[in-house]
């Protein structure tokens, strides 16, 4: 049994040993990186990334994409703030903001899921509608916010901890609850190991996509409120582009576009690898070029080590199952 | 036992217009195992297919228990109390053999969170792998399992919806046979526990084993159902075929010319230790149960898959590294087993298709003709009868056989001298195979060599002048035509 | 040996002493800074780095010049914040890219009692608690009002004007169309007929202009936000031979805005000094490590540069 | 009525052209020199990279690194370009932009990396090396001889419109009508099939990457000429605008579909709305919903229309 375990994990062990690998190095070579007051700060960023990662995960595991997300957050950002400066409860800003995620969500999930349009060309789509949206509503200005609520969600303690840390911490639970423990988290796994297995063991396909593009969603709305709440102020180019960290970061983490195989769990290391890898490379003093240059080769190697990995385990099994 | 628990009344369905199944009437009994035999493309998979709500029917009716059903999708023929065990897996590699024993029916621990119960499934999926006398762990992935283990997974995966009525297609096709034996006791375990079993099967000497009631489908048909007792094997294939056997193969054989093809020590992941030749006007066979090795070493010698260990010889002239490139320009062709995804690309048309392969030989130049295309195009189509309004059809749309004979013309217009046919005729239709079989009879009469891989032993020992067995990737024993029977190569297949 | 050793000791020690008693802040000699700006890609903020450099250069302090990789993003930039306070340094000068989203760091710069120096762009203090103890003015509303008022008074202050915008939603263009569009209210001849996005970028607003020359026959002001889009403006007005009937006004002083100013195309731009804004703000920061009070203002030299005094600026 | 319907779902995209064309004309005052400059200056420039996306997305991949590829190789170019060394200068451009393709190719072929993360790394390598390479300097002021390849027009035609429309020509050539272009498709159509018919893939796919490298770079060059200044960001939407106008075009994701003629045509729409848009003096803020909706919509049409032949088929 324990071999089985093993063998589950086996394939983040070697991203976990590099993550280790760059996090001593870093404590050494970083000045002011190993620190509580910067690793805190590295953690909430990389759960704000991670909780965004973990919806794109599901929509990964399904086979699918959704480059929406990081036009979501900005959308969620502009609507909360911009309810907030009406003078509406917060509550209900919040509120809002995460159902404008889910819209989106639903969107994506009824043009993947019931109309069979490619997830790709119909992400693509609603990332553009998702930005255009927050610039027409917020009229291409950024919203303050007076609320201390806000505030306090984006750089709030609770014993010590941001708000960020807890609360991100409670939705990953529930996340890697819901993907492995429950029918839907199962229901996720078939579509995306074959769609065909998973329609022949009675799953009704379309009802888990238009789900998960809305877990997607909101989980994108709530990296956006997060990131307004760092900000204290809505914007609407707080997205811009964070689809593609997001995306990075679950490839990195073990998750292949193939779908149905993969998890949480790697994501969130590779989550941890990049946003250690970001900070610590700005610790070091490389200009933004070289950040630029360096960021891309280390996503770039990290992904071919796990093919190359991968590569050999696929032809083993190619020749034992025929699906 | 005289009971009946699922009545099929006048079942059709058609696909693209062409008829699959024509008014379909047949009888299951409660606690009965109920043999469908039919050649491939006889319809049974269709059949089963429609009663187990993965195709819709387009006209009949179906009475489970007496009352009539509507079975529509795969859920409502479960919660009915149908459940199936397809002829290609239904298993996902990258979860544990719980997760797919329970696919799509996971036990939910609590209703309102609607988790699942991984320790039930665990322990009940134990329990039947304990049941079907495997010591397996239900946490390991499929992935990790033989073909074999793979198979009895999927059994388990039936048992455990605890249906009343199980539909088997063709479940030993890749079991061994102790394995073999292992099933049937489980078979007739069911059918006391009054579990009607619906078993489809190609070796007819299994039937006599375990059937209690055999029906025949022929082109779609019902041809009769008869109670085992009354049935002899030689009448069974009369009516399977509907004629004498020796019909379908068309040989002539022909004095063998130079070899063409040779291995040497030919090793790679799944096999080793492979000599085989093959000279020019000759069929030689391939035998052997699934996951024997066969398909790799067709791919290997066509240089899909490296060449670990030894050497292609072709035409005399030995190779220890082949890629496809350099074994099509060697006029070696592969006809592979799995149509739709290695054989042609089926979203582009029949023109695209049969050119495919000869386009460099064909335009030197570089610059496509499109007359010259066409014409060349329809040439092939007519000259194997392909059966399309015009060559600008989507593969996509043909039948099976059509799209098998569209893969051929592809080798036969780039000209190949050698030809392997990896299973050329599984799920085609009886009109279609004799039609290939014919080709192939002419190829060989034209001086090509073909290699052929059948599972299909009557087809095997009607089409080769010679038969190889393999066994967990090497080679067991050669026959020759006259040699070669059913019962010494299975025996040396397994 | 030894000899040699106390020799070298004593040279040591009185070059350190006469580079220390030669700095005009002692207080400020060997303090560190940091200096976030909103983008290190772009030329004009890249001279202000080595501003800044050759600014710690003069005063003796250790100066660390960062942006954000994505520039004008301000999450990043709280980001570079943080890293800044977790690696204790003295004093920062901070070129917000968001002016109110900025505020929580500053909350966490003061709290941390880094003194903060303002730069270029103006924090957001309404709420009292982001404190800053001196801005160098160099601020957009300024520069899109210096700009603005020049081409209005080429235009003799009548006429369809347009602007052009960098990214939507981004606090630059916010601030630029914000100063142009009140200069321009101000002259009653004036007509802003429209807003348009062009990304700062050269070839989005040549292909923009192009639209705008379609859409308004009877253009007369073309304000862009950066000199990159008035020069895209440029190339296609030049094209439809309106050059001089069309007035083009650009922003940031770039050596070939200058250069095209010099040929009598581009009209106008603001030349907003970068390197002096970077080098200003060090010398405030090392003013107020030294201990000397700094005035809640300082301005930084924002030329306007026209055809007349183009070779002035050439010449810096 | 279904012939109509049929004719429609055919012809949607030119009978879409035609109507934004003739909305924009008829509140112009001069619509003839706007149609001029949007088809003489402003879609050659987009064209050009969008054919490099297009091909890629014929084999089944997409590539992300356009405008980085443009930036990088222009820029290293222009070094050359302004010391008056013009033929070395566009040669050493176009090299590198079959290198840097070559990278691409080899990442995914070999490497078998996603073609998504494999050309979104590079993008980042080689956006990261323009900027160190630039470190801030801008190149311009080139001399006449080099401007004239982007400013010059013969013939009352803009030398864009030469130079596009012999790209188009030479590409539509060699994809739709040389055995190269014909295995390029059924890569894409099935990788695993052209293989196992003989054909190298790799080679093709790693040669498809470097042509679409070279197209961004003379696109990129084209810019240079057009706007006499060599700068680090140059292209920095080339990528996702690429893309929208292929898969506005009609360039189906899954390969093997499509064509640098649909490309023309998406690119068209993209433009001629675009300006649409500016002309009727809509708010910037409403363009990146416009686009969006334009995606969705025409590739719902392209599916209808899928289907309806396939109906036709049968």
């Amino acid at each position: 049994m324990k071999k089985n375990n093993y063998s589950r994990y086996r394939e983040i062990t070697g991203l976990l040993a590099g993550v280790l690998v760059l996090f001593i190095f870093m404590s050494f070579a970083a000045e002011g990186f190993f620190g509580w007051y910067n690793l805190h700060n590295v953690l909430k960023d990389l759960l704000i990334l991670m909780v965004v990662a973990s919806g794109m995960t599901l929509v990964i595991l399904l086979g699918k994409i959704d480059m929406s997300a990081g036009s979501v957050m900005s959308l969620a950002s502009i609507v909360t703030t911009l309810l907030l400066s009406y003078g509406f409860n917060i509550v209900f800003a919040l509120l809002a903001g995460l159902l404008a995620g889910a819209i989106i969500g639903f969107l994506n999930g009824y043009l993947v899921g019931v109309l069979n349009l490619n997830h790709f060309v119909a992400t693509f789509a609603t990332m553009s509608i998702a930005k255009g949206l927050a610039l027409v509503a917020c009229n291409g200005d950024i919203i303050s916010s007076d609320s201390d609520v806000l505030l306090f969600i984006g750089t709030g303690k609770i014993f010590g901890l941001f708000f960020i840390v807890w609360f991100a911490a409670i939705l990953l639970i529930i996340m890697f609850f819901l993907s492995t423990k429950t029918k839907f988290g199962y229901k996720i796994y078939s579509i995306g190991g074959s769609e065909q297995v998973a329609r022949l063991s009675g799953i009704k396909t379309s009802n888990v996509y238009l789900l998960t593009y809305v877990i997607a969603g909101v989980l994108a709305a709530v990296g956006g409120i997060f990131m307004s709440g760092k900000a204290n102020s809505g914007n609407a180019t707080i997205g811009d582009g964070y689809e593609f960290s997001v995306i990075a970061t679950v490839l990195i983490g073990g998750t292949p576009f193939e779908g149905g195989k993969g998890g949480l769990l790697g994501t969130l290391i590779g989550a941890m690898f990049l946003a250690i890898l970001k900070n610590g490379l700005s610790m070091l003093g490389f200009t933004p070029a070289w950040q630029y240059a360096l960021i891309g080769l280390a996503i770039l190697i990290a992904i071919v080590a796990d093919v190359s990995i991968n590569e050999r385990r696929k032809a083993e099994e190619k020749r034992r199952i025929k699906l | 036992m005289d009971e009946t628990i699922l009545e099929i009344r006048n079942i059709s369905k058609s696909f693209s217009g062409v008829p699959v199944l024509e008014d379909i009437n047949m009888c299951i009994k409660k606690g009965e195992v109920h043999v469908i035999v039919g050649e491939n493309g006889a319809g049974k998979s269709t059949l089963m297919k429609i009663i187990s709500g993965v195709y819709k029917k387009d006209k009949g009716e179906l009475f489970f228990e007496g009352a009539p059903v509507q079975i529509n999708s795969v859920q409502k023929a479960l919660s009915v109390g149908i459940s199936i065990i397809h002829q290609e897996f239904n298993l996902l590699p990258h979860r544990t053999i719980g997760q797919n024993i329970f696919l799509g029916r996971e036990p939910i621990k609590s209703h309102f969170l609607k988790t699942i119960d991984y320790e039930h499934i665990c322990k009940r999926s134990k329990e039947l792998l304990e049941y079907l006398g495997l010591d397996l762990d239900p946490r390991t992935l499929v992935y990790n399992l033989g073909i074999a283990q793979q198979q009895m997974v999927e059994v388990a995966k039936a048992l455990c919806f605890e249906s009343k009525v199980l539909i088997m297609d063709e479940p030993t096709a890749t079991l061994t046979r102790k394995e073999t034996a292992k099933l049937f006791e489980i078979i007739k375990k069911l059918r006391s526990e009054g579990v009607s079993i619906i078993y489809i099967s190609h070796r007819l000497e299994e039937i006599k084993q375990i059937a209690d009631t055999l029906t025949v489908l022929r082109d779609g048909k019902v041809v009769g159902s008869l109670s085992i007792e009354d049935a002899s094997i030689d009448q069974i294939i009369r009516m399977m075929v509907g004629r004498e056997i020796k019909d379908q193969y068309e040989r002539h054989y022909h004095t063998h010319g130079e070899e063409v093809l040779r291995t040497e020590n030919l090793g790679a992941k799944r096999f080793s230790e492979v000599n085989i030749n093959l000279r020019r006007g000759e069929i030689v066979g391939l035998s052997g149960l699934v996951g024997a090795g066969r398909t790799e070493i067709a791919k290997t010698i066509f240089g899909e898959d490296a060449i670990e260990k030894g050497s292609v010889y072709v035409y005399g002239k030995k190779y220890n590294k082949m890629n496809t490139q350099r074994a099509t320009r060697l006029r070696i062709g592969l006809v592979p087993e799995d149509r739709k995804e290695e054989g042609a690309i089926v979203e582009m048309s029949i023109r695209h298709n049969i050119i495919h392969a000869v386009l460099p030989r064909l335009f030197k130049s570089s610059v496509i003709s499109k007359k010259i295309e066409l014409s060349v195009a329809s040439k092939y189509k007519e000259e194997l009868n392909i059966k399309a309004p015009s060559v600008n059809k989507l593969v996509k749309l043909l039948s099976g056989g059509n799209q098998q004979k569209v893969v051929i013309a592809k080798w036969m217009c780039a000209d190949c001298e050698i030809l392997i046919f990896d299973e050329p005729t599984r799920g085609i239709d009886v009109g279609a195979k004799a039609e290939i079989y014919a080709i192939m009879s002419q190829l060989v009469g034209k001086g090509k060599a073909i290699l052929m891989i059948s599972s299909d032993l009557p087809e095997l020992i009607g089409m080769c002048d010679r038969i190889y067995t393999l066994k967990d990737g090497k080679v067991t024993a050669e026959f020759s035509r006259t040699e070669a029977t059913q019962e010494k190569i299975l025996a040396a297949c397994v | 040996m030894k000899k040699a050793f106390t020799v070298f000791l004593v040279v040591l020690f009185s070059i350190s002493v006469f580079s220390v008693s030669a700095a005009p802040y002692p207080g400020a000699v060997g303090k560190k800074a940091t200096l976030i700006l909103k983008d290190l890609t772009n030329p004009v903020w890249i001279q202000a780095a080595e501003g800044a450099k050759a600014a710690a250069k003069d005063f003796g302090m250790q100066i660390e010049v960062v942006a954000p990789i994505v520039s004008n993003n301000n999450d990043e930039q709280i980001q570079l914040v943080q890293q800044a306070i977790a690696k204790r340094k003295d004093i920062m000068i901070l070129t917000p890219a968001d002016s109110k989203g900025i505020v929580p760091a500053v909350t966490e710069l003061n709290k941390a009692k880094i003194p903060v120096i303002n730069l270029n762009t103006k924090i957001n203090n309404e709420s009292g608690r982001a404190n800053s103890e001196t801005f160098v003015v160099a601020d957009n509303i300024t520069c899109a009002t210096l700009c603005a008022t020049e081409l209005a008074r080429l235009a003799n202050g009548s006429g369809e004007a347009i602007i052009l915008q960098g990214p939507s939603g981004g606090q630059v263009t916010i601030d630029l169309t914000k100063g142009a569009e009140d200069t321009f209210a101000k002259y009653p001849g004036i007509k802003l007929v429209d807003k348009k996005e062009a990304k700062f970028d050269r070839a989005t607003g040549y292909k923009v202009t192009q639209d705008m020359l379609i859409t308004y026959p009877n253009l007369k002001i073309i304000f862009s936000c950066n000199d990159e889009m008035a020069l895209g403006a440029v190339k296609a007005v030049e094209e439809v031979g309106k050059l001089g009937k069309i007035f083009i006004g650009g922003i940031d002083g770039n050596k070939d805005a200058m250069a095209s100013i010099k040929e009598g195309k581009l009209n106008t731009t603001v030349f907003k000094n970068f390197w002096l804004q970077a080098y200003t703000a060090v010398e405030a920061a090392a003013k107020f490590l030294d201990g000397q009070k700094l005035p809640a203002l300082i301005p930084v030299d924002l030329g306007i540069v026209t055809k007349e005094n183009v070779e002035k600026y050439l010449a810096m | 009525m279904k012939r109509i319907a049929g004719f429609a779902l055919n012809y949607y995209k030119i009978i879409l052209l035609f109507a934004i064309l003739s909305v924009s004309s008829s509140v112009t005052q001069d619509p003839l020199q706007n149609i001029k400059n949007m088809i003489m200056i402003q879609a050659p420039f987009v064209m050009i990279y969008s054919f490099g996306m297009t091909l890629a997305v014929i084999t089944g991949g997409l590539d992300l690194s356009l405008g980085s590829v443009a930036a990088f190789s222009t820029c290293a170019a222009a070094f050359l370009i302004i010391k008056d060394q013009i033929f070395l200068g566009i040669a050493v451009c176009l090299l590198i932009g079959a290198g840097l393709g070559l990278l691409n190719g080899l990442l995914i072929t070999k490497a078998k990396v996603n073609p998504f993360i494999a050309t979104y790394g590079m993008d980042w390598v080689i956006r990261g090396a323009v900027y160190i390479m630039m470190s801030g300097a801008m190149i311009y002021h080139f001399s006449n001889d080099f401007k004239i390849i982007a400013d010059g027009s013969f013939l009352g035609i803009s030398n864009l419109v030469y130079i596009s429309v012999a790209i188009l020509l030479i590409l539509m050539f060699v994809f739709q009508k040389t055995v190269f272009g014909r295995n390029v498709y059924s890569t894409g159509a099935n990788t695993k099939v052209s293989r196992l018919t003989g054909v190298n893939t790799d080679l093709l796919i790693i040669i498809v990457y470097m042509i679409s490298g070279v197209l961004a770079s003379t696109s990129g060059l084209l810019y240079v000429a057009r706007l006499d200044c060599a700068e680090a960001f140059l292209g920095k939407n080339f990528g996702l605008q690429a893309l929208a106008a292929t898969l506005i075009g009609g360039t189906s994701l899954q390969g093997g579909k499509g064509g640098v003629g649909n490309t023309v045509i998406g690119v068209l729409i993209m433009v001629f709305l675009m300006n649409c848009l500016n002309v009727l003096k809509v708010s910037t803020l409403w363009q990146d919903a416009v686009f969006g909706l334009v995606i969705v919509v025409s590739a719902l049409l392209e599916m209808a229309k899928q289907r309806y032949a396939n109906y036709l088929q049968l």
